[in-house]
């Protein structure tokens, strides 16, 4: 829709001291995040790290304790994901979370129904998923009308993708989208992550794979133990700093000090 | 990473053209169709399958047994009266059933809605159109109460109605008070269970029914069609509609016969509980398969939180359904009271709402959530009067009755149960 | 019903100078009559003898009538008063109270095996007697077949109340018994439809219906209705509620049983109250009672039901069980008028 | 993939050691187990909490209306006595809840059971353990019945049950007879509830639970502290322990004063009830939290398929939770009988069923499986009992009680929600 | 425990022609599949075509329609997991499937609890589970007394792969292990996968991962629209053969050939 723009322009969501606990139990401890339209940001983590805390708290799932929230340039409150989805904020989640009882179609529209007046329009809509469908390679799924509980974990990933860029977002959160993906699979959603991003979208982009980090990402921002270790352009960064940082907090000059822990 | 395109051309199309889809391409065939048809059964996907099994197989039963009577147009006409309220009753469970919840006061709220109208008839002697409508308040507002416990505050549904399972007895009993019992004697109301439809009316009601019915599948047929999309072939559709034709068409017939025991008396005509039973049936219908709303109570009913992140107002949800579910209650309410032209402090207790959700669960709907649909309660309902309807006529004494209508359910469900296993032994 | 103040020492040894009843009613469905006629007037009763009292109702559960009556006891209650759900749950409150040192009578219904000092009834048996009686006066000598609609099942009242009516009806030989069936919960509504069975089954060839109550007979007169029959066939009851004396009115029902509540319930109040002050042979006790199974007998005071048609309708307007203002509604003003009921 | 090993040196072992298991080593200090049992309400786990101050505050309420007769040995009798049937009910029933199943038949079941022991007292005159042991083995067998109708045949429980609850109406209706009672002769049954232990031996009872339940508990923690493993500091530990012995000693202390009412008479001593519904609430605790099947139960109404998965025979651990559950019913039934001394057709029925899973759930028992403890039965049948009791006291019409009974229902539930509520702001 | 043998030795499972249908959608067409001991047998494919539906079959979740399991020499009916864990066969799940309502040690000794007379020995249980998930990298997990439901997609993994390790099986399955966890994580499983082969043991390993697949792998097999196109030693194949496999299912003299298609 708009031009692409560079990092150093104003981000579209910026996050301040996000601080949020289960019971007892601190999962993130005052997160700043920056996030640019026309740019790919891959968050990356070790496993419990926070990723997908911290992307839950920006939908609105979990309602953060502290910090705050800026949406193009203005502080937002996010109560619900209601309030994300009027944001243009998109989001596919590590659980997928899809209706086992409904088709993959009407999964898709979930929410967001086109209507003929008071009456769904099937029609169009299966139209549509079939089309989106295709561009992102499915080629095993028999019909858009199969209940999504008997598809494959690789399929059902497919539909909450397709589900996501049906819409046309301001920024799209994709949260290890293509764990489950096979290889021309991921190589479509890569490709549409680099499109989205050209086209003026903002993409956030948890992964665990270091390939896929270096080949669309933008910018890198590294959680450690829910403290954010480092949100740098990719270009400063290579592939055993972003290692170390997922796996220690620090490398060189970048990540966590020490005194961070001891301030705790 | 190499991305391959794949050589389409290498594969049979028909059976596993890597381009997808190939299930949502019907072959247009009759045959086909129902080949799918079967294949879908064995699949585990049974429908209306047991419950239409049920209701022939429990009908051939009693008309054996009671060849002479079981089978008349008086009966027939008995049985569907009989079925109305707890039809309606489960007709509105569905819902409620369909978001994973239950609702034990719906029984009670029956009684409580038709004891309004009875005591606004009597006492106050208002219009018998303003008494429905506070009937139907009545049992809209008691939803309300009923959502929000249940949907704003999160106490469980099963909770929240049990407590005013007991509470609306009380209700009842107070709103009924001194003497016991409220007679109506509004005609108009009476006439819901105790009056009928001309024959002449009832023949052009039918009429209007099927060629509406035949318009709206044809048109949806031939929009699908026209976009290439999964449909039925032709045949199908028609052959749909002919049996719909067949039903209504049969249906009136016998009600329209004169079912009157002595030659003396004139006894025919659809009693009007059934427009309002059919009419309900439809719009409900309608409103799950058709709407946004019905699309997203599914969707609730499946995965709450899947729900929740798509941004539907699972508040809302919640809450119309129970709205929804008690204003249906409150019909039943109205039907049973004309059927007896009285209400009672009992009026919606005893068994009642376990044989509503009964009727909903016979008829397909699951107790989990997500699945069913608002004919189940028609079709469960249908097989619920009739075991009532025929151990009836046999006379059995009481703890026969007891004991065969408890056995006589069991078979239902376990024959339903039973293909579902054969059927699972092909799923996960 | 509920008194409010404390009553002070209710553990205390002279029960002589001071005492406390309590009323078990049994249930809300097997009759009206419990809480529209039997709570208004005991308490009326009570309040003029200025006696402390407590009535409560047990809704038709046995276990909960058990409640019930430790709670009176506990509450200080000296007599009891029990309307029973069956006789061996019945005995058991009576043995415990004895245990507790509480003086019981029996309400209404007579515990078998009991030890109830006295029994205040009328004779369910005769109820049922009368109903058979009532039915055989409307049809006369003609051959008939009749039809049986019981009270509940589980409720041993419903069986002395069609064991009456089969003693008259059975050696008649002129009718002929084609159906009967007992009604779950006293339940209308499974009555409405029991009865449209029965007569679809005969092929509408039912000319007397034997109705246990009034609420039954209701549902019995909507079937009657709906196939024109209503008025045709004779129809019976009993508790004379407004519904079924305004179905007597419109010539729907022949007959129903009149429980005159307010004598039953002055005897209750009497009894108690005598109980409470110690007095021997109360003056109002005027005969006594058979218990087969505990081997005794019991002190009673027996009323007689009385058969209500058209004709003495006003009857029960004039005793005030029921109020002539809700009974000549509508279309039954003119029927009042007619028979003089004001 | 460099697999860097990580500097633990370089962070604070105490907040985010990188080596894992940090809140499993208590700090061993009884103020760190009270904030770590503050965190676990803050984060939802509310425990026996909600259900434990609905019966601080009922009974406050019911003593402020009632100071003189409420809190007295005598009603505290009552209450006990009045709770066992509902409070044995329910503990069968949390087992079936667990699954994620429900038992609608478990109160009808309780009135058969009741009924075969009866009439074989009655009729065939056998000696009482004779009676007790066939009552106790129909339960079983039904149990046996039912579960295999839902576990081989896979027909929901809800329908099996519902089918059953109106079968099992008509067999306690034909074993007793239409309209009559059994009544029960037989001292050693009727003792149960109508004699009472004599007080030097309640004592010694009341000691030996409490020295009992200090030996396991503390042995316990010693062997988990030797191993280094997850503890409640011993302070905790000591103060649970206390916690019991006082409301033992308390109780029994109650149980054996003198309640008779007038001065000639002499009643004390613990009801024999008591002793089996405790005995009973320890053997099944123990079967549920420290056996294989306990686990497996909680696994299969956590996950099916999980537990399926895991190798665990999904079906035989259904089938013995309902063989267990109907035969707590026939227990249930049993005590319930020996207080009337009398059985009737209706034994079982009307409300038994509802208030017994309201007392499980109340208790913190979930319906959709997976989460619940026996104790919960006991706590949730006290709450309800003591709704019964005060309510007694206060001697309130028909309509009231219904009404207030319901509303109490519903406070209770509603402020478990609403901390539960405030708690999920912090939960997914 | 036994010494490694080579894929030359008899198989420790064979399928024969296994076929397996979901009402009309036939998922499985004649599938066969050899599995060595002492060697790691990578099973690839692409999103649906196939592979979890097999190996649930081989687990027993699902009944075959046709075909023949040979385990060991003999030949086996599997019809529940309970007899596939009786034959030493141990699968960690695509879907994971964990008891939500259980804690880690819970889950991870659920069908195998440890007792001592009749009491389960919660205090050894809890040991050996801390010492499993130690050699698995696991750090971030706060307690093994926390909730399953509780834990982050990566932990869930940890979690059902160590409780499939725990048990010294024959035969260990695992379907794509590795999809949600992170780099240190990863490189522990595939350590493990290697270990558990030089032990003797076999290992049938799902993935979409060509890395790993080279990395770990003795033999590889290709399963294309529910057909094994190849099922051949990791030597005889390189990467860009194993993604045409995957993707059309041919590579030159390799794999599936038209008349397959044409005879079905
Ligand atoms: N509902 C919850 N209750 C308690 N703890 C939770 C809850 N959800 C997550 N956690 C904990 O929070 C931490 C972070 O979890 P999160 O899911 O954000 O990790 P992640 O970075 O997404 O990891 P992964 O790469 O494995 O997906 C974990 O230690 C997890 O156990
Ligand atoms: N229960 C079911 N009912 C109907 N179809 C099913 C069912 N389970 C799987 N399928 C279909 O079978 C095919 C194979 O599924 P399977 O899960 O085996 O794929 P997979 O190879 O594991 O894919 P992925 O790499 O995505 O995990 C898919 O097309 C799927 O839609
Ligand atoms: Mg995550
Ligand atoms: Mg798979």
């Amino acid at each position: 829709m708009s031009v692409p723009r560079s990092e150093d322009g104003a981000p579209i969501l910026e996050l301040r001291g996000v601080t949020k606990s289960f019971g007892a139990n601190q999962v993130l401890h005052g997160v700043d995040l920056k996030v640019y339209p026309g740019s790919v940001t891959a968050l990356v983590g070790d496993n419990g790290a926070g990723k997908s805390t911290l992307i839950k708290s920006i939908a609105g799932i979990h309602p953060i304790d502290s910090g705050e929230f800026w949406f193009d340039g203005e502080r937002v409150q996010v109560t619900g994901p209601r309030d994300a989805a009027h944001l243009g904020i998109e989001v596919v989640y590590q659980d997928l979370a899809l209706a086992d009882n409904l088709d993959v179609v009407q999964n898709m529209f979930l929410g967001r129904e086109r209507t003929k007046g008071a009456v769904l329009d099937e029609v169009s809509m299966e139209q549509a998923a079939k089309d989106t469908l295709t561009t992102l390679s499915v080629r095993t799924l028999k019909s858009v009308r199969q209940l999504v509980s008997s598809l494959s974990g690789g399929q059902r990933q497919t539909v909450a993708i397709a589900k996501a860029v049906l819409w046309e977002s301001k920024l799209v959160i994709l949260d290890e989208p293509t764990a489950a993906l096979g290889v021309a699979q991921t190589r479509q959603v890569l490709d549409l992550v680099r499109r989205l991003a050209d086209t003026g979208h903002a993409v956030l982009f948890i992964t665990h794979n270091m390939v896929d980090v270096f080949e669309v990402a933008d910018r890198v921002a590294a959680l450690y133990l829910g403290r954010m270790a480092a949100d740098v352009p990719i270009s400063e960064v290579d592939r055993t700093q972003v290692i170390e940082l997922i796996t220690s907090g620090r490398s060189g000059d970048l990540g966590l000090d020490q005194s961070v822990f001891e301030g705790a | 990473m190499a991305s391959n395109t794949v050589p389409t051309s290498d594969v049979e199309p028909g059976e596993s053209a890597p381009s997808g889809f190939e299930n949502d391409r019907s072959d247009g065939t009759v045959g086909g169709a129902v080949r799918g048809y079967l294949d879908r059964l064995r699949g585990g996907d049974l429908g209306a399958l047991p419950a239409v099994l049920g209701i022939v197989v429990l009908t051939a039963l009693f008309f054996s047994l009671r060849p002479e009577t079981f089978l008349t147009p008086l009966n027939i006409t008995n049985l569907l009266i009989q079925a109305a309220p707890i039809t309606l009753l489960a007709m509105g469970l569905v819902w409620v059933l369909l978001l994973g919840d239950i609702d034990l006061s719906a029984g009670v709220v029956s009684g409580v809605c038709a004891a309004v109208l009875a005591q606004l008839l009597a006492e106050v002697g208002v219009p018998w159109y303003i008494a429905v409508l506070a009937a139907l308040l009545t049992g809209a507002v008691i939803g309300l109460f009923t959502g929000t416990l249940v949907a704003m505050i999160g106490i469980p549904s099963f909770v929240v109605t049990l407590a005013l399972f007991l509470a609306f007895q009380g209700v009842t009993l107070r709103i009924i008070g001194q003497g016991g019992t409220v007679p109506i004697r509004d005609d108009v109301i009476r006439a819901l269970t105790n009056s009928y439809i001309p024959v002449g009316i009832g023949w052009v009601l039918a009429a209007a029914v099927i060629v509406l019915y035949a318009a709206l599948t044809l048109n949806r047929w031939r929009r699908q069609n026209a976009e290439g999309l999964t449909t039925q072939p032709l045949g199908i559709v028609l052959a749909r509609i002919a049996l719909i034709a067949v039903v209504v068409v049969g249906l009136t017939a016998i009600l329209n016969a004169d079912r009157a025991l002595s030659a003396a008396i004139d006894l025919q005509g659809i009693p009007y509980a059934i427009p309002v039973v059919v009419i309900l049936l439809l719009a409900l219908t309608f409103l799950l398969g058709r709407t946004t709303f019905g699309r997203h109570v599914y969707a609730v009913g499946g995965n709450k939180e899947a729900a929740r992140r798509a941004g539907i107002n699972v508040v809302r949800i919640r809450i119309m359904v129970f709205v929804l579910s008690s204003s249906m209650a409150a019909v039943s309410g109205l039907v049973a009271a004309a059927r007896l032209s009285s209400v009672t402090p009992g009026s919606g207790g005893g068994n009642t709402l376990l044989y509503a959700v009964g009727a909903a669960v016979i008829g397909g709907t699951s107790l989990f959530g997500g699945r069913g649909r608002v004919r189940d309660a028609v079709l469960g309902g249908l097989v619920i009067a009739i075991i009532d309807n025929g151990l009836g006529l046999l006379g059995v004494s009481a703890y026969l009755n007891y004991i065969i209508t408890g056995g006589v359910l069991l078979l239902a469900a376990s024959v339903d149960a039973l293909a579902r296993r054969r059927a699972a032994a092909g799923r996960s | 019903g509920d008194d409010g103040g404390s009553t002070g020492g209710s553990g205390g040894g002279d029960a002589q100078a001071e005492g406390k009843v309590g009323v078990i009613l049994p249930d809300t469905e097997s009759s009206p009559r419990w809480e529209s006629f039997d709570r208004p007037l005991l308490e009326a009763a009570f309040e003029e003898a200025g006696v402390e009292y407590d009535i409560q109702n047990a809704q038709g559960d046995a276990q909960q009538m058990q409640t019930i009556a430790n709670q009176m006891i506990t509450n200080g209650a000296t007599v009891l008063a029990i309307v029973n759900l069956d006789n061996a749950s019945g005995a058991q409150i009576q043995d415990q109270a004895a245990q507790q040192g509480v003086a019981t009578i029996d309400y209404d219904r007579l515990t078998l095996g009991g030890s109830a000092e006295y029994y205040v009834s009328f004779d369910n048996t005769e109820v049922g007697r009368l109903q058979g009686q009532g039915l055989a006066d409307c049809l006369g000598d003609e051959p008939a077949n009749i039809a049986f609609l019981n009270g509940s099942p589980d409720d041993s009242n419903a069986t002395s109340f069609s064991n009456g009516a089969h003693e008259v009806l059975d050696p008649m030989t002129q009718y002929t018994q084609v159906a009967e069936q007992a009604v779950p919960g006293w339940e209308p509504t499974e009555a409405l439809t029991i009865f449209e069975q029965m007569y679809t089954q005969q092929g509408g060839d039912i000319q007397g219906v034997l109705a246990a109550n009034d609420t039954l007979a209701n549902a019995v007169i909507q079937v009657l209705a709906r196939n024109n029959q209503a008025g045709q066939v004779p129809v019976t009851g009993q508790d004379a509620s407004v519904e079924g004396l305004q179905n007597i009115l419109a010539n729907r029902q022949c007959m129903t049983v009149y429980k005159p509540a307010a004598e039953e319930a002055n005897a209750l109040a009497e009894l108690a109250i005598a109980l409470i002050n110690g007095e021997e042979d109360p003056s109002i006790i005027n005969g006594e009672s058979e218990d087969p199974e505990g081997d005794r007998t019991v002190p009673s005071v027996l009323l007689d039901p009385v058969t209500i048609t058209r004709d003495n309708v006003s009857q029960v307007v004039e005793d005030g069980q029921v109020s002539a203002e809700d009974l000549c509604t509508g279309e039954y003003a003119a029927a009042c008028t007619e028979l003089g009921i004001q």
